[in-house]
């Protein structure tokens, strides 16, 4: 860890440094601040792994307890579905990193497009979603005691659409989160806010948006491709 | 300003490597699907490979769209010690199911409550 | 120690009680040793080195290797120990004799059931011959239960859908308290038994006729008792409460309605229905939770439940 | 306070006590939208003091109802309402939040030489989440309360009626709370500590919060996801916990533990992190073995994810899992004993005074010490078949819990009421207060140790007559207890009333908190803090000149 932003005595800050708002007046540099808000972040992805880490660990156990329900549940998704949404993650995913790279050069329309790509890129998986939500719905492979799937070989296949719902639907709701706080950004982008000084929000979305990315990349084969 | 230069050095990577690792994941991604329909030895190596495939994608994304490759070794850290818990807690749940004494009585009568989804679904 | 024993500790009823209980009497000395080293300690210094002006100018010590070294070292011996010791006591709990006599149980809001191996079923009541091994294979019906006996240190978590087992070998006749340690609700505490430890004899005389007060008591008095000891009394009030169960109080002649709405007059024959098939009338306003008495009580016994009911006006 | 430093230590300072962080600026709306990290402490401090409040009256009304072994004034269900409760609120409310977001919002940033935590916005939003919890909680409790006990055991939980999914709710939203100070305390420690400070001459209340930090962080998600399955179970029924429809109730136990044996420490460490201040403070002299607490509460926290499994020996947990976690345990009694014995060896050849702080520091050594070594009995599985779920298990958390963890709290209470509103105490009452505490707690939770080996379960509203006169002691010293605890709050509150008196330093302490003013300006320092000494070097040519006394001889040359 660097020490060199604290070696230098703090400047005796007022209420906020008026000649830079975009450094809060406890930090002594942008270099201190961009760090801490850097590792901040990281810890809240830490926390975001072990808030769904406990969700693969409940469907690991369960899937080890009924596997065969789990096998035969899984044959009602549709691969295809989620190969292509895993591809429009994957690409939104680049759109992000390339949205960080223009800000922190200083390339604001750049900065923007990708931005909206991104959120374009979201918002195909969510129409994707809701269309493979519709189709369980109609069938009735709903979780736990809503569950009305006629003529099952295997019982307990309850279960798994249990774990897919709660998978899935929190995975939703962090992609709309993600949204939320594009739209956000996508906002001070527009207005120029950022510049190569200070683009610390575009960069700490982005590392959230490709954590959210991550996580789909293992819950893809685990819902989909078990067999 | 100093803080400029050291903010832009930081931003590593470039089009042409996030591009590179783009391309990189779809294709993994491809080899995922296809070798889910490839029946493997056991169940159990389908699951490995596709797990297998799933952390050489989440490590490409963790050190290039993530920059951990570039970052300070801290951040890298936090990632690390919260996959190195999960890894623990799940260990230690899967090894308590694995090594639990199946145990029954002698004259063996169906516990009282059977798991009967079907039946409990009746009674909602 | 055998004063201290007896006062901290229950009765050693069974042949895993002695090394727990030494077990525990090791850890109390120990943890009195260091106790007392830490308080003597702290004692010591705070008078020998209580502050006599504000200009105090104090030693700068920072550190001591041996000293550190030695206070992680011995402790660490000590508990490697305490864990191996631990771990013995434990695995000779987990592991029945093969000749174990098998008793099944099940626990549910809030009673025990035993049933024996000829099929024999009792309630919060277990006989045991003396000094034959036991095995307790248990199951729930309901929710979470702990199979406890204090005097015997043996203590199961109860699990639906899942058997767990305990085993002892009673070392001493006698009555020993069972009690439920799994938080369960509303009767959690209710959730008591009992295991009467008797030689040979008389635990084979006891599986033919029952108690030999049984046999001799007035009637009236035996239903009482199978109100206190069979499970009646956690829902059946007798002071005209409402329980889970209506209060017997005044109801012998009664007419009760039913759920389905029929109703009938409460009398030796409805009393001996509700016993053997309870969900067959279940009372209006409450719900058919009662579990059925077929097979768990002697005929005197059936008898003396109805005598007792009519006794309650 | 004669024979204390009473002077200030930067007696050349302006010192206008009336311009601070309390006063400045003015009104309600100020304090409501504060950003500062001394205001959130104290907001914290006022909601966690209601909830102890709340959750002490749950505690007197249970031990009142276990005076008769029948009913003496409540039913069973309200009975079983009550210690659930009391659980829940003392736990979620009251001593997770209590030092760290508490004192050690307070502090933590003045002890390292910063403005404010690393990142104040979120550090108010993390105290409006706590309010939303505790309101959702407090709503849980009046509309239906919950009887599962603070444990939340499926399948009883799930099926149980009352607020149960609330309630879990409201401790959902407080574990956000609990993360979120868990993450600025983190990035406060690595980013802002005050030029020349390495991580080494931090106070070793620094380390201590950023053990837990660590543990907050790690930990908290999965009782989140833990309490989200158990709603789901509640509402969904979806299996996964309840044995009927193919799960298993033992899966909840590890995911409830998980997060619950390392809260323990999360509660724990913050109170040895204030017995390390205390005990150099008041004995005027340098710590004992610095990097060996240092570690040893890392070392606690990292061990503390280990041993979870030692709450299930009995539970059907497998032969092979139990004796990993006993085996686990055991290392955890390591760094424990270092630390009382590296506290010990401080107060040796110290110049010991006894006010109020000390005298918590000290009942602090006695009172964990016996929580610690008790720990050693349920650590052994075979003694643990014969305790779990006794009274002695109740009597050992409380020993930890309360003699520790509450204790150190009233400690670093009383050491920092100076610094944070200005004034002294009455220091006598606070020596009885903190006697009556003693005795009253020792009275308290004593003859639960002999209760629970004689065989009393834990969670009985009826118990056997042999076990009442144990009982009626242990109420009795509940009484005792809880007018200690009163004595404090009058004594503290009343000083409240008087003009600012409190001195910078009124006990001596050579962290920075001690250098600013009582209570602090806004932004903390009147100066640059710049670090110029360890954080408990009591060396003589280190220490301020004062008044009155001739500067130490200093050596010409070559002092060690």
């Amino acid at each position: 860890m660097s020490e060199s932003a604290l070696t230098a005595p703090a400047p005796r800050a007022p209420e906020h440094s008026g000649h830079d708002s975009t450094l809060q007046h406890h930090f002594a540099t942008h270099e201190q601040q961009f760090d801490a808000s850097k590792i901040g972040m990281w810890l809240f992805l830490g926390t975001e792994i072990l808030l769904f880490g406990g969700l693969f660990v409940g469907y690991g156990l369960m899937q080890a307890a009924h596997s065969e329900a789990f096998v035969a549940a899984h044959h009602h998704l549709d691969k295809r579905l989620g190969f292509l949404n895993t591809v429009v993650l994957l690409v939104s995913s680049w759109t992000m990193v390339m949205a960080v790279h223009s800000a922190s050069k200083d390339r604001r329309k750049a900065t923007v497009r990708y931005l909206i790509a991104t959120l374009a890129c979201a918002a195909i998986f969510l129409c994707v979603k809701y269309f493979e939500y519709g189709h369980k719905f109609h069938e009735g492979l709903l979780p736990g005691m809503y569950y009305s799937h006629k003529g099952d070989a295997v019982p307990n296949q309850f279960i798994f659409f249990s774990f897919y719902f709660m998978m899935t639907g929190l995975h939703a709701l962090h992609i709309l989160g993600g949204m939320v706080a594009m739209s956000w950004v996508l906002r001070k982008a527009v207005r120029g806010e950022f510049s190569s000084t200070w683009y610390t929000p575009v960069d700490l979305v982005g590392l959230y948006w490709h954590l959210v990315d991550l996580i789909w990349i293992y819950l893809f084969p685990l819902l989909y491709l078990i067999s | 300003m100093s803080h400029d230069t050291t903010h832009a050095e930081r931003a590593h990577g470039g089009p042409k490597i996030y591009t590179l690792v783009l391309v990189a994941l779809l294709i993994l991604t491809f080899i995922t699907v296809g070798a889910s329909y490839v029946k493997l030895g056991s169940g159990m190596a389908n699951v490995i490979l596709a797990l297998g495939i799933a952390t050489v994608k989440g490590s490409l994304v963790g050190l290039f769209f993530m920059h951990l490759r570039y970052d300070k070794p801290l951040n890298a850290l936090v990632l690390l010690v919260s996959l190195f818990m999960l890894g623990l807690f799940l260990l230690s749940c899967y090894t308590d199911f694995e090594t639990r004494d199946p145990l029954e009585p002698a004259r063996l009568k169906a516990p009282v409550a059977a798991p009967a989804p079907a039946a409990a679904h009746g009674a909602h | 120690m055998n004063w201290f024993r007896q006062l901290i500790l229950p009765i050693e009823g069974s042949t895993l009680a002695r090394d727990v209980d030494n077990a525990y009497l090791f850890v109390t000395l120990v943890s009195l040793f260091f106790f007392v080293l830490v308080a003597g300690l702290a004692a010591l210094f705070v008078w020998r080195y209580r502050r006599r002006g504000p200009n105090e100018i104090t030693p700068h010590i920072t550190h001591n290797l041996g000293l550190e070294v030695t206070w992680t070292t011995i402790p660490l011996v000590l508990v490697m120990g305490l864990f191996f010791w631990g771990f013995y006591g434990f695995m000779r709990a987990q592991i029945a004799p093969g000749e174990a006599m098998e008793v099944q149980v099940t626990a549910k809001k809030w009673q025990w059931q035993f049933e024996y191996p000829d099929g024999m079923r009792t309630l919060n009541e277990l006989h045991v011959p003396l000094g034959k091994p036991v095995r307790l294979v248990m199951t729930a019906e309901d929710v979470l239960h702990s199979f406890y006996v204090p005097s015997f240190r043996v203590k199961h978590d109860v699990i639906p859908n899942r058997y767990t087992e305990v085993w002892f070998e009673p070392t001493k006749a006698g009555t020993h308290q069972v009690f439920c340690t799994e938080y369960c609700g509303k009767g959690h505490s209710d959730m008591l038994a009992k295991i009467v430890v008797e030689d040979e004899q008389s635990y084979q005389k006891w599986l033919i006729e029952g108690d030999e007060s049984m046999k001799s008591m007035p009637l009236a008095e035996l239903g009482k008792l199978v109100w206190e000891n069979r499970g009646c009394s956690t829902c059946h009030a007798l002071d005209g409460t409402r329980g889970q169960g209506p209060s017997w109080k005044g109801i012998f002649g009664q007419t009760h309605k039913f759920a389905d709405g029929a109703s009938a007059p409460v009398d030796a024959n409805y009393i001996r229905e509700s016993l053997m098939e309870p969900q067959k009338h279940v009372v209006q306003g409450f719900e058919g939770i009662m579990p059925t008495y077929q097979g768990l009580l002697r005929p005197r016994e059936v008898l003396g439940v109805i005598e007792f009911i009519k006794t309650l006006k | 306070m004669a024979d204390v430093l009473a002077v200030p230590l930067h007696a050349t300072h302006k010192h206008d006590a009336s311009d601070n962080y309390l006063t400045n600026p003015r009104g309600l709306k100020s304090w409501l939208t504060t950003v500062d990290h001394k205001r959130i402490g104290i907001m914290y401090l006022w909601a966690i003091l209601a909830a102890f409040l709340i959750g002490g009256v749950f505690a007197l009304l249970v031990r009142i109802e276990l005076l008769t072994p029948k009913t003496t004034i409540m039913s069973a269900e309200t009975y079983n309402k009550m210690f659930s409760l009391h659980g829940a609120v003392m736990v979620f409310l009251f001593i997770i939040p209590s030092i760290p977001a508490a004192l050690g919002n307070f502090a933590l940033p003045l002890m390292l030489g910063a403005k404010d935590v690393a990142f104040p916005r979120l550090n108010l939003l993390s105290y409006y989440i706590y309010v939303v919890g505790a309101i959702l909680g407090i709503t849980a409790m009046v509309g239906g309360g919950i009887d599962t006990g603070w444990t939340f055991y499926t399948p009883y939980s799930s099926t149980t009626g009352g607020a149960v999914s609330l309630m879990t709710f409201a401790a959902f939203v407080l574990g956000f709370s609990s993360i979120f100070t868990g993450i600025n305390f983190i990035a406060t420690i690595h980013k802002l500590r005050a030029p020349g400070m390495t991580w080494y001459q931090m106070p070793l209340f620094c380390w201590s919060m950023y053990a837990t930090a660590v543990i907050q962080v790690l930990a908290t998600p999965v009782l989140g996801i833990t309490l989200l399955l158990l709603i789901m179970e509640r509402t969904f029924h979806i299996g996964i916990f309840d044995p009927k429809l193919g799960g298993d109730p033992v899966l909840f136990q590890h995911f409830f533990w998980f997060y619950s044996h390392p809260a323990v420490y999360i509660m724990i460490v913050p109170g040895m992190a204030i017995i390390s201040e205390l005990i150099p403070t008041f004995s005027k002299k340098s710590i004992f073995g610095y990097k060996a607490i240092g570690f040893s509460s890392i070392a606690i926290a990292l061990l503390g994810f280990l041993v979870w499994g030692h709450h299930m020996f009995v539970a059907g947990q497998s032969q092979l899992a139990s004796t990993l976690f006993s085996f686990l345990t055991f290392f955890v009694a390591i760094p424990s004993g270092v630390k009382v014995f590296n506290w010990l060896a401080t107060m040796y050849r110290g110049s010991i005074s006894l006010e109020t702080p000390m005298l918590y520091a000290i009942s602090f050594l006695l009172l964990f010490s016996i929580g610690g070594l008790t720990g050693l009995f349920l650590g052994m599985m075979s003694v643990d078949i014969h305790l779990h779920d006794t009274y002695f298990v109740v009597a050992h958390f409380h020993y930890v819990m309360m003699g520790g963890t509450v204790i150190a709290f009233l400690g670093g209470l009383h050491y920092w009421w100076p610094k944070m509103f200005g004034r002294m105490y009455n220091e006598n009452l606070g020596r009885i207060a903190c006697a009556l505490i003693f005795v009253g707690f020792n009275a308290t939770f004593l003859p639960q140790f002999v209760l629970g080996s004689r065989g009393m379960p834990r969670r009985y509203y009826n118990y056997l007559e042999q076990f009442q006169p144990l009982h009626q002691f242990s109420t009795f010293g509940s009484w005792i207890l809880g007018l200690g605890l009163f004595m404090v709050a009058g004594n503290l509150l009343a000083s409240l009333r008087k003009p600012y008196d409190a001195p910078r330093n009124p006990w001596g302490g050579r962290t920075f908190e001690w250098e600013t003013q009582s209570p602090p300006i806004t932004h903390n320092f009147d100066f640059d803090p710049v670090l110029k000494h360890g954080p408990y070097d009591y060396r003589p040519e280190k220490l301020p000149p004062r008044p009155g006394v001739l500067s130490p001889a200093r050596p010409a040359g070559g002092h060690s």
